[in-house]
């Protein structure tokens, strides 16, 4: 309930956002607030910014899937970026989708589940696994890739980073598979037995210990969940990038994630918050990254006003439910 | 059970302890806090495990790889001490945890809430199985909990201190169903540290002291002087009544002024004198400890005025409370009392630490100093001052609590269920801090739950119901009768024919009252959902 | 075809290398079209990044994307997809397959002088660090250049595969620990000045102070630096000039725009040495270049 | 006590991994595993690994005081590039220490109230707060440069990174401060008032406010300690590199920060902990980054096994004390 409220609550935000954004890249270009002519909510622009958020949205819902039991998975950059490389190296000497795609998802659920056992066997405190394999599967990443970019300009699922045109306008692959992630992590959460336990794990382990559940095993999945959305994401940067660079690709991605999860609602204490809240904080993300470029506001400016824009949002929300969400 | 044994890291909270339960019967468990009950029902459920050489046997059977899942399936269902419930999650999502029905592989909400609502009539729940538990009265939180053990339908039912939070309304709810329940053939363990209520529904009981199994009687030979002994191990001096009542003659140190926030309370006034217990009934909800708060100023107020010592005081926050000598005892002990990671000196330091100081630097050799004379004079059992309190049991943190206020040397003390899931032996010593606090001047305003408790402490009671002040009662017009008289003015036939019961209970013990008592505190285990 | 819109996406706008950049940029670009509209960003050596703002760019409509390619091979479809727009897109500083046009420094021609300079110093003996970066192609082809230099003499190359991240800090914290590891010295060979000045600053702290430090930039602090007498290490750097990259960049675009081909897809402008002798008269980033 | 346990728990590791370095430099060196002639455990060495500590350690004591109740900080980093900016700025035109450092500790000090006082008054979640302010300051900082590299080779306070000549051998006075930062704050931690509070804020913020502790008060003051000690930290990283940039300069710092404090065995959830133990952690990363070099470990290689001795070294600590610190 609370968590839909909050849902809801950050929804105005983009809304508002979004007619900020076309005035002002009207202002930019015409010097005058002339709604029509702003480039922002344009059948142009719009695909572009899903298309920005698409790779965010989906490293973010499997940081959901983490935060709901009180978890942090700041890794996701990391496996993002070696499981991009695997696919690109495997797709060097055979390059066909049915292989280099599963090989991507593979690499990035296994390095997913390490973290998972460590943190749900070994009971670590994810926060110190999950930065420890950022480092070390960063090191990885480089090392597959012995530490140079890694091309391939015919990549056989670079088709995923092409639009199709639908009637709303050309939309590009990667803006939907982010939907249908988002669509299938909802019903897990809210339709599915295995939702519930996560929800109960995230509110009261122990409850959900002396119940009969098996902690350990929610554990595991939903780490093993973020690293395998880790990898798909990674398929998506390698797709519209056609290379990767183990270094560079994806470093401080984790912090966009879990800003989207957190702007969407989602409480860190765990056990109260959802997907579709995740979607809109991405897209505010997105709409922020893009809309400030078409306003013409310079980079600097961009970090300040991005930086303004996430505490606002979140000050916003707890003005308006007072004493509720304890995020 | 056979020669059960469970060690935690430096405790042994259960050394071979034997028990024989058979169906039909409804076989109580006591013993102090600390004595291993829980524990015990732990290894059952397959919470815990058991260390290697105990058996556990099921109808015959004995239970092998145990887990909470296998004792489930062998029919164990069980009612936590502490609240086991995922706030977050609906009361139809909490009763179904772990076994919930599917349809297709996918969770059947319908079902679910179906399903609920029966358990929810049957045992006169008002909220709906929809409801977020966490938005529940910590009472409604322990009904959701009985709910959830009865619907499971087991061949045995262990229900752990299951009435702490239930009004006497509720309780006889309760009661009912676990009659019916033993009529239908269930093995019942019922834990309680209420003799009143033992005695009205057990057929047996055994008694744990310090992880040992003492022995079981039938209800026949049951007398509190006998159960008690097999508890404390020793004669206790029967249950504290104050002898002669005080009379104050000094003027007020405390006046209250129609406070209220409108909503949970309404204009209450009260004066209190030094050297005066006063008691504060009421039924669960009656706003006791939200009046409490507020003049403690933890809540906010809007109307009303407080004089000490006749001067006005503006109270906005908790240390205004305490800079001008007002100082409250909370009734939720682990969530909003002690420090469990910190040590019984920090504890008892914790208020007066600042004022000791130097500079802001601490005073180490004067708080050692206090916490070694605290811990004599309230006979606190703890191995020394630097043991963290969370290792201790129920009785000892409440009264670190306690000596935290008191090294603040307050002119006005208010004990919020000041012996609240405390064992009979430390409840007697409370009662015998409050009786020192007020000889040695102090006033104390005593909000409890269990009436024997208020009469017998009490100087004068007054009574709230539904937010405001009720009346008052003095000298010897102060017994059970006339407090639930005033509290439940709504329902004066339910209060009178609970008392006449309570009369035929024959029990000349703190628990007396139980059956008639008015409400019952919570336990100290769960915390109620924040409302501040 | 005039001018009206341009979009730079320059490596990182900390960095007076592309201040200049887009400075030269903006200059050629208002001498064809005073009120063009100009939209410069950096993207902090994140390809994603990068590539967003290409997109962004063509959402914006320009008529000619200047970049500083963050990869020589990951832009090409982001690159593509621009073209398609109609758009002409010129790689600077770094060259960008795919691209219209490419105007890049001699990265190994830098990388073979700056060593050299200090193999003549030393008679081609001795042992060298090369404090390695990120590896983007101009650090590889700088290092290469090193390489190929000092292969042709009898100096031993100790280390060159730790990243000093092309930052002072890295670069110092790296340096320190290289130099404790290597006793014997005599040269060190940095990817880029910041990095360059935080060896200096690593050796000054360990009182090491007989080594020759050279990089590649030309950066206003290596001038600094070279000036100063109290950095006897620091002795050389290749240097680059942002400014003319980005002017000859922006000139060739504007051909392209009005169907001209440029000579050859990719321009090479050679590097010059700055040295303590030569840097009273050396040209830098920051010095005010209105008029060429 | 347990802290204590923990924070013994870790020394091990730390001396483990300095044996072990200097055997493997001696490899390096001599291709034998000969102890002696490793150049580890040597009087050039070790100051240099007490030099690298240093700034972690300061930053890492400020997120001490913040974890200790609870909380987070992610803009350390930023707060320590935007007051080295500031500094060397100011140094720009009055070049006088006794202007410049109280310049840079006071934009510090000013930052972390900012934080302390949204998350303090409007119970905002520290999290998104300073990740929103990681993402603002460094913008700020980067206008206040106007986003190029600031130096200034004859700063005035650019002594402290020198050497002071001891029994022990030549020690940097960056190590020097950071020994005091530890001392001070250990003091106020364990022998203050305040100090009592912050751990009573951290266990249990609802019995430290009905015990009259001013809540709001100790978690402005930790946050404001954390931005003073990034201020510091600032400082000490100008004095260094004589420069600051506003885009780079203590990128990621908040990550090794936090590896520190928890290494160190402080708890996430706050009332659980020591400075001391962060002291050894900061040392263990230090010792990492400098004693893989001395190997002649690749830098790819850094990274993956930086990662694994994180996660190794918490592993380890848990299987000692089983059953104990929920970190
Ligand atoms: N998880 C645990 N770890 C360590 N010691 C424990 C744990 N649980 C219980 N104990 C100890 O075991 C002993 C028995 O505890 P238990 O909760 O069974 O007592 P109890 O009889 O239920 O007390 P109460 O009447 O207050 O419920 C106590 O000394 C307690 O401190
Ligand atoms: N945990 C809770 N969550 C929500 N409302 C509550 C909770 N506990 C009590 N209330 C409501 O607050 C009002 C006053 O509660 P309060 O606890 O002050 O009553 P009380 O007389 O102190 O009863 P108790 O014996 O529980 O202390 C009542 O309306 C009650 O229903
Ligand atoms: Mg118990
Ligand atoms: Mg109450």
């Amino acid at each position: 309930m609370r968590s839909f409220m909050q849902t809801a609550g950050m929804l105005p935000v983009l809304v508002l956002l979004a007619i900020l954004f076309q005035f002002l890249s009207a202002y930019g270009d015409t010097g005058t607030f002339n709604f029509g002519v702003g480039r922002f909510l344009t059948s142009a622009n719009l695909p572009v910014v899903a298309q920005l958020a698409s790779i965010n949205t989906v490293l973010a819902t499997g940081m959901t899937f983490v935060i709901l039991t009180g978890g942090i998975d700041l890794s996701v950059g990391s496996i993002l970026a070696v499981s991009a490389m695997a696919s690109l190296l495997v797709a060097g000497s055979v390059n066909y989708s049915v292989v280099t795609v599963p090989i991507g998802l593979l690499v990035g659920l296994g390095f997913g589940l390490v973290n998972g056992t460590l943190i749900s066997a070994l009971k670590l405190p994810p926060f110190i696994v999950t930065l420890g394999s950022l480092t070390a599967v960063r090191g990885l990443a480089r090392l597959f890739g012995n530490d140079t970019t890694v091309f391939n300009s015919d990549l056989s699922f670079a088709g995923i980073a092409n639009n199709i045109s639908t009637p709303l306008g050309d939309i590009s692959w990667l803006a939907v598979i982010a939907i249908v992630v988002v669509a299938a992590s909802w019903f897990t959460l809210r339709r599915t037995v295995l939702g519930v336990h996560i929800y109960a794990v995230g509110g009261n382990p122990a409850a959900a210990r002396l119940s009969g559940i098996k902690v350990w095993f929610v554990l595991l999945f939903v780490y093993g969940m973020s690293g395998l959305l880790s990898g798909l994401a990674g398929l998506m940067q390698a797709a519209q990038l056609q290379s990767a660079n183990g270094l560079q690709l994806g470093t401080g991605y984790e912090l966009d994630a879990i800003a989207a999860v957190i702007l969407g609602g989602t409480s860190f204490v765990g056990g109260v918050g959802s997907v579709i809240g995740t979607l809109i904080g991405a897209l505010i993300i997105a709409v922020l990254a893009n809309g400030l470029i078409l306003a013409g506001v310079s980079d600097v400016w961009q970090y300040i006003i991005k930086g303004l824009v996430i505490i606002g949002a979140v000050a916003l929300d707890r003005l308006r439910n007072q004493g509720g969400a304890r995020t | 059970m056979r020669n059960i044994s469970k060690t935690f890291p430096g405790v042994k909270a259960l050394s071979n302890v034997n028990l024989t339960i058979y169906p039909g019967e409804v076989h109580a468990l006591m013993g102090e806090n600390g004595a291993g009950k829980s524990t015990l029902m732990k290894t059952l459920s397959g919470a815990y495990q058991a260390d290697p050489g105990g058996e556990i046997r099921i109808a015959g059977r004995p239970m092998k790889a145990s887990g909470p899942i296998e004792a489930r399936e062998a029919g164990v269902s069980i009612i936590y001490q502490e609240l086991a419930l995922a706030p977050n999650l609906t009361v139809a999502e909490n009763i179904y945890l772990n076994r919930e029905p599917r349809r297709g592989g996918f969770i059947d909400r319908a079902a679910m809430v179906a399903g609920s609502e029966g358990v929810l009539q049957r045992l006169g729940a008002t909220f709906t199985p929809r409801t977020l538990v966490g938005s529940l009265s910590i009472a409604e939180q322990q009904m959701v909990e009985i709910c959830r053990a009865v619907h499971a339908e087991s061949k045995i039912l262990v229900m752990d201190e299951p009435t702490t939070a239930l009004s006497s309304r509720e309780s006889e709810k309760l009661f009912a169903i676990v009659r019916q329940l033993r009529r239908e053939g269930l093995a019942i363990i019922y834990i309680s540290h209420r003799m009143a209520e033992v005695y009205e529904l057990s057929d047996r009981v055994s008694v744990l002291r310090d992880g040992q199994y003492v022995g079981t009687i039938l209800r026949s030979e049951m007398t509190p002087e006998v159960v008690v002994k097999m508890m404390v191990g020793r004669d206790l001096s029967s249950f504290y009544k104050k002898q002669t009542r005080f009379r104050p003659d000094k003027p007020p140190v405390l006046e209250v002024r129609n406070i209220g926030d409108g909503r949970r309370v309404r204009d209450v006034s009260f004066d209190l004198h030094p050297g005066e217990v006063l008691g504060l009934a009421g039924l669960v909800g009656a706003g006791r400890t939200e009046m409490a708060r507020m003049l403690f100023g933890a809540d906010p107020r809007t109307t009303g005025e407080i004089r000490i010592a006749g001067r006005p005081v503006q109270i906005r926050s908790p240390q205004d409370a305490i800079d001008v000598g007002l100082v409250y005892l909370t009734e939720d002990r682990k969530a909003e009392g002690v420090l469990l990671d910190m040590s019984a000196k920090d504890n008892i330091n914790l208020m007066i630490c600042s004022k000791d100081a130097r500079a802001g630097v601490l005073d180490l050799g004067k708080a050692m100093q206090r916490c070694r004379d605290a811990i004599a004079a309230m006979k606190i059992r703890v191995a020394g001052p630097e043991i963290t309190v969370g290792s201790l049991s129920g009785g000892n943190q409440q009264k670190c609590l306690l000596s935290r206020l008191l090294e603040t040397r307050p002119m006005v003390l208010i004990l919020d269920e000041p012996t609240r899931g405390v064992d009979i032996g430390a409840k007697s010593e409370i009662y015998r801090i409050i009786d020192d606090l007020a000889k040695g001047g102090a006033a104390v305003l005593v909000i409890s739950s269990e009436l024997a408790e208020v009469v017998g402490v009490s100087d004068r009671v007054i009574v709230m119901r539904e937010g405001h002040l009720e009346g008052e009662v003095r000298d010897d017009d102060i017994n059970q009768e006339a407090i639930i008289a005033l509290a439940t003015a709504a329902a004066r036939t339910v209060a009178s024919e609970e008392v006449d019961r309570s009369s035929a209970g024959g029990f000349d013990l703190g628990d007396q009252a139980a059956a008639g008592e008015v409400a019952v505190g919570h336990n100290p285990g769960a915390s109620r959902p924040t409302r501040h | 075809k005039e001018l009206k819109s341009i979009g730079i996406s320059l490596g990182s706008l900390g960095n007076p290398f592309f201040i200049a950049l887009s400075k030269g940029a903006e200059y050629e670009a208002k001498k064809t079209n005073p009120n063009v509209k100009i939209l410069t960003f950096g993207y902090d050596y994140d390809l994603g990044k990068q590539v967003q703002q290409i997109n962004n760019f063509i959402a914006a409509g320009v008529d000619l994307i200047l970049l500083n390619p963050g990869d020589v091979k990951a832009l090409r479809p982001a690159i593509e997809n621009a073209q398609k727009a109609g758009i002409k897109v010129i790689a600077v500083d770094t060259n960008a397959e795919g691209a219209d046009a490419a105007v890049t420094t001699d990265n190994v021609q830098a990388g073979r002088i700056a060593c050299q300079y200090f193999i003549d110093k030393l008679g081609g003996k001795g042992n060298v660090i090369i404090e390695n970066g990120p590896q983007v192609s101009s650090v590889v082809d700088r290092v290469q250049g090193c390489k190929d230099a000092i292969s042709k003499t009898d100096m031993k190359i100790l280390s060159s595969d730790q990243d000093g991240k092309g930052q002072r800090d890295a670069g110092l914290t790296v340096m320190k620990s290289l130099l404790t590891r290597f006793p014997d010295v005599q040269a060190v060979f940095t990817i880029n000045d910041p990095q360059a000045l935080g060896s200096d600053l690593a050796a000054k702290q360990l009182n090491r102070n007989n080594l020759i430090i050279t990089s590649v930039d030309g950066a206003p602090d290596i001038e600094a630096a070279l000036k100063d007498p109290k950095d006897p290490m620091v002795q050389a750097s290749a240097s680059q000039d942002p400014y003319a990259l980005a002017r000859k960049g922006v000139d060739i675009g504007v051909d392209l725009l009005n169907g001209k081909e440029p000579a050859q897809k990719v321009t090479l402008v050679p590097s010059s040495l700055v040295t303590r002798e030569n840097v009273k008269d050396y040209k830098g980033w920051q010095a005010d270049r209105t008029g060429g």
